[in-house]
């Protein structure tokens, strides 16, 4: 790394040092860019601000308490990470989940994933300069949000999947709700394309800037969006299916050519399918039990190993764990998307200028608290 | 390759690597598993399921720690304090080794791989001596790799041959050891 | 068990039954105690959740809400209160003149021992001081309308509690804050340039206000190149945006001062360019004649302003707008302080009065660029309309003055950032053919119209 | 100075006008510094968003530490973070202020054990408001710059040494 001082006035490379407390980087990521004049030579993402030790912190705590942890790694779509722990778990125990905790919880994971597009529209939006639409994507997350608090009472951690089912079942009037907020949402979809998708400045900065394509992603492991921006078909849901979604009637969505806008473009289409899904969960809600028979207070699964994996909103989340026979996991390791994703911009940000890295870090949609766990 | 079943890989494997054993039953649920004695083994056997078994896509590389119970020591404070424990009540979860498990004095390194075309799911894994845990690096073969065993580095200390770049990732500088160790124990800091 | 209180269905099969609740049956909500509903009532109507108000419920008709009259009330009383002053004012040049000239009589009668231009610089530093007031006045105005207009684009209310009447007092409360905030500095700044830099910035637009016509002789100053005047101050500013940049010792602050420049510069431009054709049919470089200029109306009703010139005044006028709105460093322009890139850009590093005289500073030169737009393209205070000449002229010039910050702010909270090297295409391929163009499409007006 | 004012006949009063306005001043224009760690920082943009809308109080973020008073703690604070966060607050000027949010900033909440997470932020920065939840709705976050704000209106910036209302005894001063 070079340094210069405003002292000498060579032409030289000047390091910028971007984070951890920076308004773009979403969180405290820290960047280390070497510029030469506006153009970036040289990118070294440094993570590990947020790191929790939660992987060790889950080998003394028992199965139940483990759902707790889950829910602070991907903090803006905390549904998935429940669920892709608790597919785990019931994996190793071989519980058989009630139909009805099925149906609760996809359209959970659904609506979950639309409330992290929806900040990841809104972020974005302020990314590229852009003020409003961040608070237009606030005010329908505020009902997503709504949602679960009627489900569960809280609004983003909500430890509401657990082994063997779902906390609660939904309160009288949410399926209503819900159906009126769905609604109401397809037509604002509309509005998010008027307001930003195809404003010609946003395409201007966005489109055929920060190509990521198919070989670079696959050989990165990209996954979730970020991936299918690139055009390649890979979709958790489809490809290996869990919970009911063979069931489920929904497109996988794929962008073109890689860039900035393809990804965002396939975060704002994804919400259109994510309705489409829970609008099948509620037609389709069959009434029973919310939770299996006989899970244990203290579970202790026999010796043994599983690896589930959910499509996250950031990708595909995995939980890969190992049981010894006690109480609690013996090794937990999670596959975190955003992890694997930020892992990227050492590559896809060289040669960039600097507005265009915010851009590109901007698309990648990390969320902090999973990059570090 | 037209068409991969999962006994056509295992026929694969064990004929071009007599070494690899197959695990029965599968250690992971619904993953064959595939156990490799050697580092050029598991290099060898992980390029052959890139390359000619349409295994395209590193799902996740990473490492367990096969020495027993967690040491308590590895956190900073008691990890179970439950002051309102009724008197007889057994605890929650506990932090024990289970007598009848057979633990063992080694690390192993997991890598799943997956087959999106034929919805197949592999896992190679090798077992290192605790005392000097080496192993090639897959760098060469998928660029993912670089973060995952740089955590895998950092966590548990398993030095990957032929990585450009291993170096911490997630923990501080002054952090000593590798915390995902079983037997970690934490040494205080400036902010304990 | 909706489906118990429904009476039984008709013998005949019916084409089309009723839509089915769906399968999960659940019981019926519990009915709300009487005093909670009342409480409620407001935002219960329509809705499940009985202590939430949704967007859905909130949209559809706002007239329906008391409050939304009476605050279209209040607004248009405001409005009107206005209007019926400027009326009864009439023109303030005048009775400004007859003071002046008091003061003049005042001193040659009273005061025989004072040199005779006395009387004349006391006059000169009352004018002063009365735009050092317009600017700071305005800043206090535009920041607090700032925020409630972009507040009420993005469904929000804005400042609310301060100054009891939906926060009036909150721009107040902010500088009397940071003008008792510490001067926080980075250790390696070059301190001198460091306190330099925001005088810099705010003396010339100080400065430019001189030759701007607030209506019917009511400028500062009428002087003959007043165009050239105010484009040769306001370029001094850049220099203090970039001083403001080198001193921070800080890379962002470098790099949005380097960028300001090259905005600033490239800009000036076609802004100068696009007014061309303007002084050239008016034939005068000063404001307030190319003002007069554009009073009169075609066919006794349109009004003569330059922007209804056909083809050229249109040309121009989005030339200087889009110009406007670069030079005033604000959204889509803003790369320079680029909160997501930069940070704060120039200014990240100046805190309490430092930082709020840049503040000042930017809204100073949207007042500037408003005041100006007006002038040069809707004939300043001339009224619209011939009957609406009964309202004084300096109404009109505010109203349209007025109209045009709200367009400023309108842009910000609208649309995304350009990009710099975008930013700078636009200007140098786009923006400053097409303004030599505009001058070569005025010629037939130069000749014709001045027959 | 302020003892000199206070000698003087009406002094007293001129005092506490001062330190009226002064407070109501600083009160009404709290910017907190953009600056978020985990949860909580989701939580804290819903609050400067749509439904919550901390603009009404003239809360505005500011990215810039120099031009902020208050740093909202929001998240786990590790200890590769705690450098930063100590830079930070010593970048803001005085007066500042800063909000605890969260049981992680509190007390290391539900990272009580972890080896890498300092256990609660009162240990590297003195702190101000502290809200509890995990993570606390913006509700409480509200509640706890209303508290803030009572806090300034008891302090009388024209009589103290240092003309800022700093903290309270009993802070941790590091």
């Amino acid at each position: 790394m070079i340094e210069t001082h405003s002292s000498s006035l060579k032409t030289d490379q000047m390091f910028i040092n971007l984070g951890p407390q920076h308004p773009s980087t979403h969180g405290v990521l820290r960047l280390g860019i070497t510029l030469d004049g506006e153009v970036i030579v040289k990118a070294e993402p440094d993570v590990g601000y947020l790191h929790r030790g939660t992987e060790k912190l889950c080998e003394v705590r028992g199965y139940h308490h483990c759902v707790v942890v889950t829910d602070r790694w991907d903090y803006v779509s905390a549904m998935t990470n429940n669920l892709v722990f608790c597919l785990a778990a019931e994996k190793l125990m071989g519980l058989e989940i009630p139909a009805r905790a099925n149906y609760l919880r996809v359209a959970m994971c659904e609506l979950n994933r639309i409330a992290s597009h929806l900040l990841f529209f809104g972020t974005y939006g302020i990314d590229i300069g852009a003020f409003t639409p961040f608070l237009h994507a606030f005010r329908e997350r505020e009902m997503v949000l709504d949602l679960f608090e009627m489900v569960c009472g809280a609004r983003m951690t909500y430890n509401y999947i657990r082994l063997g089912g779902v906390m609660a079942d939904a309160p009288p009037g949410w399926a209503d709700k819900t159906s009126e907020f769905l609604k109401y949402f397809k037509t604002k979809l509309r509005e998010y394309d008027d307001l930003l998708s195809f404003n010609p400045i946003f395409l201007d900065r966005t489109k055929k800037v920060g190509i990521i394509t198919a070989e670079q992603a696959l050989d990165w492991g990209l996954s979730g969006p970020n991936l299918r921006g690139s055009g390649v078909s890979y979709d958790v849901r489809k490809t290996f299916p869990y919970s009911i979604y063979d069931k489920l009637d929904f497109k996988v969505c794929v962008g073109e050519a890689g860039s900035c806008w393809d990804r965002y473009y396939v975060r704002m289409r994804e919400m259109a399918e994510s309705v489409k899904i829970v609008e099948q969960c509620l037609a389709a809600l069959p009434s029973g039990d919310i939770m299996a028979k006989g899970v244990a207070k203290i579970p202790t699964p026999l010796p043994g190993e599983a690896y589930a994996h959910v499509e996250g909103a950031r990708g595909d989340l995995g939980i890969y764990l190992v049981s010894d026979g006690t109480s609690c996991p013996y090794r937990l390791h999670v596959r975190a998307p955003s992890y694997i994703n930020l892992a990227i911009l050492q590559e896809a940000l060289v040669g960039l200028r600097v507005a265009d890295m915010i851009a590109v870090l901007g698309s990648i949609d990390i969320v902090l608290g999973e990059v570090d766990r | 390759m037209t068409e991969i079943s999962v006994s056509g890989i295992v026929e694969i494997i064990k004929k071009r690597y007599p070494s690899i054993t197959v695990a029965e039953p599968s250690l992971i649920k619904g993953v064959t598993s595939f156990k490799a004695s050697s580092g050029t083994d598991y290099l060898g056997v992980i390029r052959a399921f890139k390359e000619d078994l349409g295994f395209e896509y590193l799902d996740f590389l990473t490492a367990v720690d096969w020495k027993g119970a967690v040491d308590a020591r590895g956190y900073i404070m008691d990890p179970n304090p439950n002051p309102f424990l009724p008197e007889g009540a057994v605890e929650q979860s506990e932090v024990k080794a289970n007598p009848n498990f057979q633990y063992r004095d080694h690390f192993e390194v997991v890598v799943v791989l997956s087959n999106w075309k034929e919805k197949l799911k592999a896992a190679v894994r090798i077992e290192l001596t605790r005392g000097n845990p080496r192993l090639p690096s897959l760098y060469d073969l998928w660029k993912t790799a670089d973060w995952q065993e740089r955590e895998t580095f950092d966590l548990l200390g398993i030095e990957f041959e032929g990585h450009p770049n291993l170096k911490k990732i997630l923990t501080p500088d002054f952090i000593q050891g590798h915390p995902l160790r079983k037997d970690y124990v934490h040494v205080k800091d400036q902010y304990d | 068990m909706a489906e118990l209180a429904t009476p039984p269905p008709p013998p005949t099969p019916a084409p089309a039954p009723a839509p089915k609740p769906p399968a999960n049956v659940m019981p019926p909500e519990k009915a709300v105690p009487a005093g909670i509903r009342k409480v409620f009532a407001k935002h219960t109507e329509g809705t499940l959740l009985p202590n939430r108000l949704w967007p859905t419920d909130v949209w559809p008709n706002p007239w329906k809400s008391a409050s939304y009259r009476r605050g279209a009330l209040v607004l248009s009383a405001l409005i009107l209160a206005g209007t019926g002053a400027a009326f009864f004012l009439r023109e303030i040049g005048v009775p400004l003149a007859a003071l002046r000239e008091t003061l003049h009589r005042f001193a040659e009668a009273n005061l025989p021992q004072v040199p005779s231009w006395a009387a004349e610089a006391v006059w000169i530093l009352a004018k002063a001081l009365v735009v050092l007031h317009i600017i700071l006045f305005n800043g206090l105005f535009l920041v607090w309308w700032e925020r409630k207009i972009s507040a009420h684009m993005q469904s929000r209310l804005g400042p609310i509690f301060t100054g009891k009447w939906h926060g009036v007092l909150q721009t107040a409360a902010d500088g009397i804050k940071l003008l008792l905030k510490e001067d926080a500095a980075p250790k390696e700044k070059d301190s001198w340039l460091h306190s330099l830099a925001p005088a810099l910035v705010f003396v010339p637009v100080l400065i430019c206000f001189t030759p701007v016509p607030w209506g019917r002789d009511l400028e500062a100053a009428n002087l003959d190149a007043g165009v050239l005047y105010i484009f040769a101050w306001a370029g001094l500013s850049v220099l203090g945006i970039v001083l403001a940049g080198w001193a921070s010792a800080n890379k962002y602050s470098l790099l949005g001062g380097l960028r300001s420049a090259a905005q600033f510069v490239s800009y000036e431009l076609p802004r100068s360019f696009s007014l061309v054709p303007l002084i050239a049919i008016a034939g005068s470089l000063s404001l307030t004649k190319i003002a007069g200029y554009q009073e009169g109306y075609w066919f006794g009703f349109f009004p003569k302003w330059f922007l209804f010139y056909p083809v050229v005044g249109q040309i121009s006028f989005v030339i200087f707008l889009i110009a406007s709105v670069a030079e005033t460093n604000r959204t889509p322009f803003d790369i320079a302080e680029a909160e997501s890139e930069l940070v704060g850009g120039f200014h990240t590093e100046y805190s309490g009065m430092k930082f709020s005289i840049f503040f000042l500073t930017e809204y100073a030169y949207v007042l500037l660029a408003s005041c100006l737009l007006t002038t040069f393209f809707m004939g300043g205070g001339a009224a619209p309309l011939p009957f609406l000449s009964v309202l004084p002229s300096w109404f009109w010039f505010l109203g349209k003055t007025l109209f045009f910050m709200f367009c400023f702010l309108w842009f910000r909270w609208t649309f995304p950032r350009f990009k710099i090297d975008r930013l700078l295409d636009f200007n140098w391929k786009f923006l400053l053919p097409w303004s030599f163009v505009n001058i070569v499409l005025a010629l037939p007006y130069i000749y014709l119209w001045k027959l | 100075m302020a003892v000199r004012i206070e000698r003087v006949p009406g002094g007293e009063f001129a005092l506490t006008t001062a330190d009226f306005f002064i407070n109501w001043a600083r009160e009404s224009a709290l910017w907190p510094l953009t600056f978020g760690l985990a949860c909580c920082a989701i939580e804290m943009m819903g609050a400067y968003a749509s439904r919550f809308d901390f603009d009404r109080m003239g809360v505005i973020p500011r990215p810039s530490p120099r031009q902020a008073d208050v740093m909202i703690i929001a998240g786990t604070v590790v200890k590769k973070m705690a450098e930063p966060i100590r830079l930070i607050y010593a970048q803001m000027p005085e007066p500042k202020f800063v909000i605890s949010m969260g049981s992680c900033a509190n007390c290391g909440g539900p990272y009580y054990d972890s080896y890498s997470v300092v256990k609660g932020v009162d240990k590297i920065i003195p702190v101000d408001i502290y809200i509890a939840g995990c993570p606390p709705r913006p509700e409480a976050l509200q509640f706890a710059i209303t508290k803030l704000q009572e806090k300034i209106g008891r302090s009388s910036p024209t009589r103290s040494a240092l003309a800022t209302p700093y903290q309270e005894k009993g802070s941790r001063v590091w």
